[in-house]
């Protein structure tokens, strides 16, 4: 079986800042791996450049198997690869529903079957609720959750998301962390950026550790919490003292 | 041959620092308040009616009436800004641009209703004489707006980067209610800003006026081309839209010399769709300076 | 009812807003002054005194809005006759509708397109081709040897009269060594004046409205250019031009439909005109007097309000007396396609803050002054 | 139903003359909404498809004597056509880039066709020939057949709009004009899109500019560039209120008949009144209702619906 | 200090809060908690003017806020951090603290205060230069706070400063809160990180629906199953 996802020798440059520097990682199908790093580590950017909305100067993208690096980020999203936004852009003006549908589009045309599929994607991300609000009216976290219906809809095999539960109280993200756990059974592959660990434990069967645009770790969330240049640079001895429970 | 390059570049650079000062004001409205302002041009045809009244009434230079209209200018630029403008500011530029389109369409036939279609015209002691340089020649007139065009625009540069109301300004423009959380009267800003822009449009219109006619529709002449200049040296950016001014300027001076006396224009929409089509931001980058 | 002939209604499209208010706003004074003499004088006679009212609408220097206007000039009121929009574009619309509306239209406008195959179109004065001609041997006049540029507005006014230049002036002894259209309404004339010295030229004939020409007449000045300059017509002959340049204006030529001073018709006009606006009646203004007179004398001989038979009685009009005949030439007579077979241009020249005609000889009633 | 008979039951030729410029102007208003309203690219130079329509059914017309109808087809795919590189262009701009780059674009071409004399007639222009009633030749005696035939065209227009509207399309187009990085994220490819929705809207303008031309009988580069159509276009479009099927529909009705109104009864007063006051009207509007008047037939009609079951509120 | 009184406030027609009476004393640190939507910014933006009441009072130091235009708020020493990093985006770093401190209170000792936000973020201090817009989404977050200490507050007001902040980064942060409480500065702190807040502050209220239905000292609410429950997922 392909890999979902395989990135080799990443790199991209702002001026003088080396953003991305030689990132290389791996998703395998189905897999749900996280992206973590402390603030400025490159995640969105590394985002940016797999979904094309970034040129990367070198390196290498392949989703399934193709390369999707020079792709304009529509195309990326018709190979199957979805992202959220870290700020969420939900298209104001239209409604829940409308945004949702707009994304559903991508795999249908027609208008009734796409507001079948848009009404499931809402269903399931729990906004059900709002979907004739005005996506401009919806607090940020609901913008967020729109945001990840909007995505879902466009029917990815791939799912980037990028600080969806940030902002979330614990409760909160637990039902999120169950939401991402049921995507994940649907068969979707899922990379993800948080920076809420009690999430990442939950969710991730692999880490990614990014710190100044390079990969300074991998593996299981096990050794990850415990590699002493992860609690370093981006866990901060609380997280360590208080061994994985705490919330953070 | 080389003489006539070198005059068509003096004329050039003249008249660029005229489109300066119009395009300048332009681009600091759009960089504090966000909007393109389709009544710039009127503004600055109301400056030339007023130093070509006060020159004809009351004997004053149109130099000296500088002083008269751009107070009078800043003033009319805080009420409009107050009592129109503000109430359509938001997220949708359409509604805006066709407020300032109406404003325009409004202060022209005012101004034909008032002081009838004719043209207008100040003679002073300099307004046609010229400094001669060998087969060279700066007209008087000229070489005064551009000085003065010039030290303005360095002016308002200045004060935008050096000064904290600059800074405000910006931050006014980028997020309104933050700004308020900083303590900045947003509203006020907004006011001082466009006052200083039309305060800018009074002045190229006192500084014209020993040279050019005021009439009703004089403003329209200008306003195409600040348009062109601000979008040349991107929008916002007082620097750029000097140097596109200017550049305009002897673009245009050289076309008619060289392409045709009806081409100037289009030697200028010409470098406008190529800048675009290679740096899409305009000459200035993509930020206000 | 018909044409009933206690009132006669003339209709006037005259731009007073727009980019050519500044000509409009004169013309409709003059219209109105000329149905006010026509009205104290008894009205027309053969329809038992019946007085002209004239219908003024604004066109607003925009063409849909002409086309509407006329329209609904022609419509809303039972017009006998419409005279108006010397601009050339705005003339051919107007024409147009009144072609098919079948109501006469008596115009000042030179665009010599206006004479093909028009019937209800009287154009009075002389054609774009002739004001090159006369301008040509006005050049000869005070040169030997004239090396003209010709500088011209890239409009139907501006294109149309040059051409004349271009083709007449071989015949006429009169090299030309600059031939350019420019962008009308430009923001500095120093570019263009540079090219005119680059030419050579001794002779200037610029085609250009008012404010482009009182631009190239200062940068003249400050180039220190020393070349005769002849105006045309158009913002060359109107009180506006002496206002603007003053001193400058001394000696410069132009040529004209209509001058104030041609004779003593037009000279009493014109003490009645300056009277009412201050001014002198220039040459669109003045015309529009000798038009509307010209109409008065067909509604006379047609004895009819109905416009079939005022365009009957304008296409066998021949007068050479009295204000109908106040044209260059004296005498108006129109040829089928709408000519006036006697029509001719006035020269003109700035003397003393006035405007002087001073050719051809017939016209002339002041020396051409050589500079 | 109204609208048909219309023409025999209004005698007065100025009234129908009204509505014909109504009708004329909802039309470019419609076709300028496809792009302006729902895809919000603020698009000033619209005038230039206005104009090659014109132009292409003119010189067909009297250089080579085919008909109008045929012309006006023709002008559109021309202005198609022209649209493709004038959108590469601007549509990598954003904003007042955008707009002020669709001016120049416009501008230039009024330019061109002034400079280039020998091709259409230079700035002189040309009238058409009279034919009276011809109306194979769009020359018809009468005003009412005018009205069909623009009546025709904004029916097209809206039937169109009507149909990009629910469709994914429409969806797109909104979309873009939201966010367009947004869209690109869910597989909306802006760039297309835009190329065709741009493709449509300057098709339908040209249209505009053939029937225009063959009802004022004139045609020069002024009066097919004139600015004055940019802006009456969007004019028409935000009055009325963008991005809704009827905004330019209801924007023109009110425009022009405030204009029409304004003009007969201060046009013969001196000059700037009827302007300045038409000025100040538009000002009170766009002050009073800065989202258009769609918005406030919105706001009545859901206040009528608010008195009802709230079942009867989904969409379908 | 502060006191809100009875304070009602609407989006249109929503009611967003209503009937909220909380107290911040001088030199202490207040807890706002509550899950989305329950109205916490809504009550922080009512304080610095941005929404208007629709009854209530808020005074501040005996001053009645309410009858203040927004923009002298800040003059008395309140500053807030907005909810979702907030930055000026087209200006640069250096530019963004610059106008932190805007108020003539905090204009002279702009650069100390400079000196020392630079210090608790490097970050910010490593790229002065840079647009705000650019930065990425934690650094916009410290940017944010930093501007807030910039003001030099008598009243530091905090909208889920965590928010996007690496684990590390948010250890920093709430160290040096805790710091600058300790030097006399109140603080008003929304935050979803509810023990962490819990451990931060002195007392808090619990907003439910745009009502306060909990409040007490942080250890009680720490301890209550219903806080526990609710928001500390346990
Ligand atoms: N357009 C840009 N110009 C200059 N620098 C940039 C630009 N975009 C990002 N950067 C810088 O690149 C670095 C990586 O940013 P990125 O947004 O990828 O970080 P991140 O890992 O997502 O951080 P966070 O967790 O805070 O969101 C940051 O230091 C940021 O300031
Ligand atoms: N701009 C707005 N327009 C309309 N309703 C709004 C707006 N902002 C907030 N609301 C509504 O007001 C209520 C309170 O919102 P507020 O932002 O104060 O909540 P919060 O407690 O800060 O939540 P969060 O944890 O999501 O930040 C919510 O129901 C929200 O939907
Ligand atoms: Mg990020
Ligand atoms: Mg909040």
């Amino acid at each position: 079986m392909t890999d979902a996802l395989v990135v080799t020798g990443l790199n991209k440059r702002f001026g003088g800042l080396r953003a991305v520097q030689d990132v290389s990682f791996t998703v395998k199908q189905n897999e749900t791996v996280a992206l973590i790093g402390p603030n400025g580590a490159g995640k969105t950017t590394s985002f940016h450049l797999i979904t094309g909305f970034h040129r990367a100067d070198s390196g290498s993208v392949l989703a399934f198997g193709q390369e999707v690096v020079g792709l304009k980020p529509h195309d990326v999203c018709a190979l199957g690869l979805a992202r959220t936004f870290q700020v969420a852009k939900p298209f104001g003006a239209m409604t829940v529903l409308a945004n949702v549908m707009t994304g559903a589009f991508l795999r249908d045309r027609h208008v009734i079957a796409a507001r079948e599929k848009a009404r499931e994607a809402i269903d399931f991300v729990g906004l059900a609720a709002r979907e004739q609000t005005p996506a401009k009216d919806l607090t940020t976290i609901d913008q967020r959750r729109l945001e990840m219906a909007r995505a879902l809809a466009t029917q990815p095999r791939i799912l980037l998301l990028d600080e969806v539960m940030a902002g979330l109280n614990p409760a909160e993200i637990d039902q999120a962390v169950a939401l991402v756990g049921k995507l994940s059974q649907r068969g979707l592959t899922i990379v993800i950026v948080e920076h809420v660990m009690r999430a990442i434990m939950a969710v991730a069967r692999h880490i990614v550790v990014l710190d100044h645009g390079q990969k300074i770790a991998e593996g299981a969330p096990k050794e990850i919490v415990e590699n002493p240049e992860v609690i370093r640079a981006y866990l901060g001895s609380g997280y360590a003292g208080a061994g994985g429970g705490a919330h953070a | 041959m080389l003489e006539t390059v070198a005059q068509a570049v003096i004329n050039g650079l003249l008249i660029g620092g005229i489109y300066a000062l119009v395009s300048i004001g332009v681009t600091l409205i759009f960089g504090v308040v966000k909007i393109v302002n389709f009544a710039q041009g009127e503004f600055v045809m109301i400056g030339m009616y007023i130093s070509y009244f006060l020159a004809t009434y009351f004997g004053v230079d149109p130099l000296l009436s500088l002083l008269v209209s751009m107070p009078t200018l800043f003033l009319i630029g805080v009420l409009v800004q107050h009592f129109l403008i503000r109430r359509v500011l938001g997220p949708n530029d359409m509604p805006q641009i066709f407020l300032t389109f109406a404003l325009s369409l409004l202060l022209l036939n005012l101004a034909l209703l008032l002081f009838t279609a004719n043209y207008r015209t100040v003679h002073t002691s300099y307004s046609d004489e010229a400094l001669h340089f060998g087969g060279l020649y700066i007209p008087e007139a000229k070489l005064i707006a551009f000085v003065v065009a010039m030290a303005l625009s360095g002016a308002l540069w200045a004060f935008l980067h050096t000064t904290d109301l600059g800074k405000a300004m910006r931050a006014a423009a980028q997020n309104r209610d933050v700004a308020t959380l900083m303590g900045i009267n947003s509203n006020r800003v907004f006011c001082v800003a466009f006052g200083a822009a039309l305060a800018l449009a009074g002045a190229a219109g006192s500084l014209l006026m020993p040279f050019y006619s005021a009439y009703p529709f004089v403003g329209q002449v200008f306003v195409l081309m600040a348009f062109v200049a601000v979008v040349l040296g991107t929008l916002g950016n007082v620097l750029g839209a000097l140097v596109a001014s200017v550049m305009m300027g002897i673009a245009e001076s050289l076309g008619i010399q060289f392409v045709g006396a009806d081409s100037g224009l289009i030697v200028v929409f010409a470098m406008l769709l190529l800048t675009l089509a290679f740096k899409p931001q305009g000459l200035g980058g993509g930020r206000m300076r | 009812r018909g044409y009933a002939a206690d009132v006669v209604n003339i209709g006037g499209l005259y731009p007073t807003t727009g980019s050519m208010a500044q000509i409009g706003t004169g013309c409709v004074a003059a219209a109105k002054l000329a149905v006010d003499m026509i009205n104290e004088a008894g009205g027309i006679k053969s329809l038992g005194g019946a007085k002209l009212n004239l219908i003024i609408s604004d066109v607003q220097s925009d063409t849909t809005v002409t086309r509407t206007e006329t329209d609904r000039l022609i419509t809303g009121n039972k017009l006998s006759a419409i005279h108006g929009c010397f601009a050339s574009a705005l003339t051919l619309i107007a024409s147009e509708v009144c072609e098919r509306a079948k109501v006469p239209i008596i115009t000042g406008s030179s665009s010599d397109q206006l004479n093909k195959g028009r019937k209800f179109t009287f154009t009075p004065f002389a054609r774009a081709s002739q004001f090159a001609r006369a301008q040509l041997q006005m050049a000869k006049l005070v040169s030997d040897q004239p090396k003209v540029a010709v500088i011209f507005e890239n409009t139907a006014f501006g294109t149309s009269t040059s051409n004349g230049l271009k083709e007449l002036a071989p015949g006429e002894g009169v090299e030309i060594v600059m031939f350019e259209p420019y962008s009308a309404g430009f923001t500095d004339a120093g570019p263009l004046i540079n090219k005119v010295k680059a030419s050579g030229a001794n002779a200037l004939f610029s085609v250009s409205y008012l404010n482009d020409l009182i631009l190239i007449v200062r940068t003249v000045k400050q180039v220190g250019l020393n070349v005769a300059i002849n105006g045309g017509s158009g913002g060359f002959v109107i009180p506006d031009f002496y206002k603007n340049v003053g001193k400058l204006a001394e000696g410069l030529q132009g040529v004209a439909h209509w001058n104030h001073d041609m004779s003593p018709d037009c000279q009493k006009v014109n003490e009645a005109y300056k009277k009412i606006t201050g001014d002198f009646l220039f040459e669109y203004a003045g015309g529009l007097v000798a038009q509307t007179f010209m109409l008065a004398e067909a509604l006379e001989r047609a004895a009819s309000a109905d416009p079939q038979k005022v365009r009957e009685a304008l296409s066998t009009l021949d007068v050479s007396s009295g204000y109908a005949a106040m044209a260059p030439g004296g005498r108006v007579k129109f040829e089928p396609d709408g000519k006036n077979a006697y029509g001719r241009p006035v020269g003109v020249q700035w003397q003393n803050g006035d405007l002087a005609s001073v050719f051809p000889k017939e016209d002339a009633r002041a020396p051409l002054i050589k500079s | 139903m109204i609208l048909l008979l219309l023409p025999q039951l209004v005698s007065n030729g100025f009234a129908l003359d009204i509505f014909i410029r109504i009708l004329l102007f909802s039309f470019i208003g419609v076709a300028w909404n496809l792009m302006g309203g729902y895809a919000k690219q603020l698009s000033l130079g619209h005038v230039a498809y206005f104009g090659l329509g014109a132009y292409t059914s003119t010189i067909m017309q009297i250089d080579f004597n085919i008909s109008p109808w045929i012309g006006m087809i023709a002008g559109g795919f021309v202005a198609m056509l022209a649209s493709l590189p004038v959108g590469w262009l601007c549509f990598r701009l954003r904003g007042p880039y955008f707009t002020i780059a669709t001016i120049a674009t416009a501008q230039a071409l009024m330019l061109i066709f002034l400079k280039f004399r020998d091709f259409a007639w230079g700035a002189e222009g040309t009238t058409i020939p009279n034919l009276g009633s011809s109306p194979l030749m769009m020359q018809f005696e009468t005003k009412a057949s005018y009205y069909y035939v623009v009546l025709g065209l904004l029916v097209l227009g809206l039937v169109i709009t009507w149909r990009i509207e629910r469709s994914w399309m429409g969806y797109y187009l909104v979309a873009i004009g939201e966010d367009e990085d947004a869209a690109e994220a869910i597989g909306v490819n802006a760039p297309r899109i835009k190329r065709h929705i741009y493709m449509i809207s300057a098709f339908l303008t040209a249209l505009a500019g053939t029937f225009y031309v063959q009802y004022i009988y004139f045609i020069d580069p002024a009066t097919a560039f004139s600015f004055n159509i940019s802006i009456e276009a969007a004019l028409v479009s935000i009055v009325g209120g963008i991005g809704t099927l009827w905004g330019p529909v209801v924007g023109t009705v009110l425009l022009e008949t405030t204009s029409a109104l304004l003009q007969s009864w201060l046009g013969s007063s001196t000059g700037g009144i009827q302007l300045t006051v038409y000025s100040l009207i538009l000002m009170a509007i766009i002050l009073w209702r800065p989202t258009g008047l769609m918005g406030l037939f919105n706001d009545l009609w859901q206040r009528h619906l608010d008195r009802r079951p709230a079942r009867m509120r989904t969409l379908p | 200090m502060l006191e809100l009184k009875g304070v009602s406030a609407v989006y249109g027609a929503v009611p967003a809060i209503s009937q909220v009476s909380i107290r911040v004393n001088a030199g202490e640190a207040v807890g706002l908690l509550g899950a989305n939507g329950a109205g916490k910014s809504t009550t922080l933006r009512a304080i610095s003017g941005l929404v208007r009441l629709t009854s209530g009072i808020i005074s501040f130091d005996g001053i009645d806020l309410a009858s203040l235009p927004p923009h002298r708020i800040p003059e008395l020493g309140i500053a807030h951090v907005p909810e979702g990093r907030q930055v000026f985006p087209e200006m640069s770093v250096q530019e963004n603290l610059e106008i932190g401190a805007f108020v003539p209170r905090a204009k002279v000792e702009r650069a100390k205060t400079m000196e020392l936000v630079y210090e608790i973020f490097p970050r910010l201090a490593e790229r002065k230069k840079q647009l705000a817009g650019t930065m990425s989404g934690g650094e916009q977050q410290m940017l944010a706070v930093g501007r807030g200490l910039m003001l030099k507050p008598r009243l530091l007001m905090l909208d889920e400063p965590s928010l996007g902040l690496a684990p590390v980064m948010t250890d920093v942060t709430f160290e040096k809160i805790a710091e600058i409480g300790k030097m006399g500065t109140a603080i008003l702190l929304v935050e979803q990180n509810v023990s962490r807040a819990l451990s931060l502050v002195d007392r808090a209220y619990v907003l439910e629906s745009g009502r306060v239905t909990m409040q007490g000292k942080s250890d009680e609410l720490a301890n209550s199953k219903q806080v526990q429950s609710a928001y500390l997922g346990i």
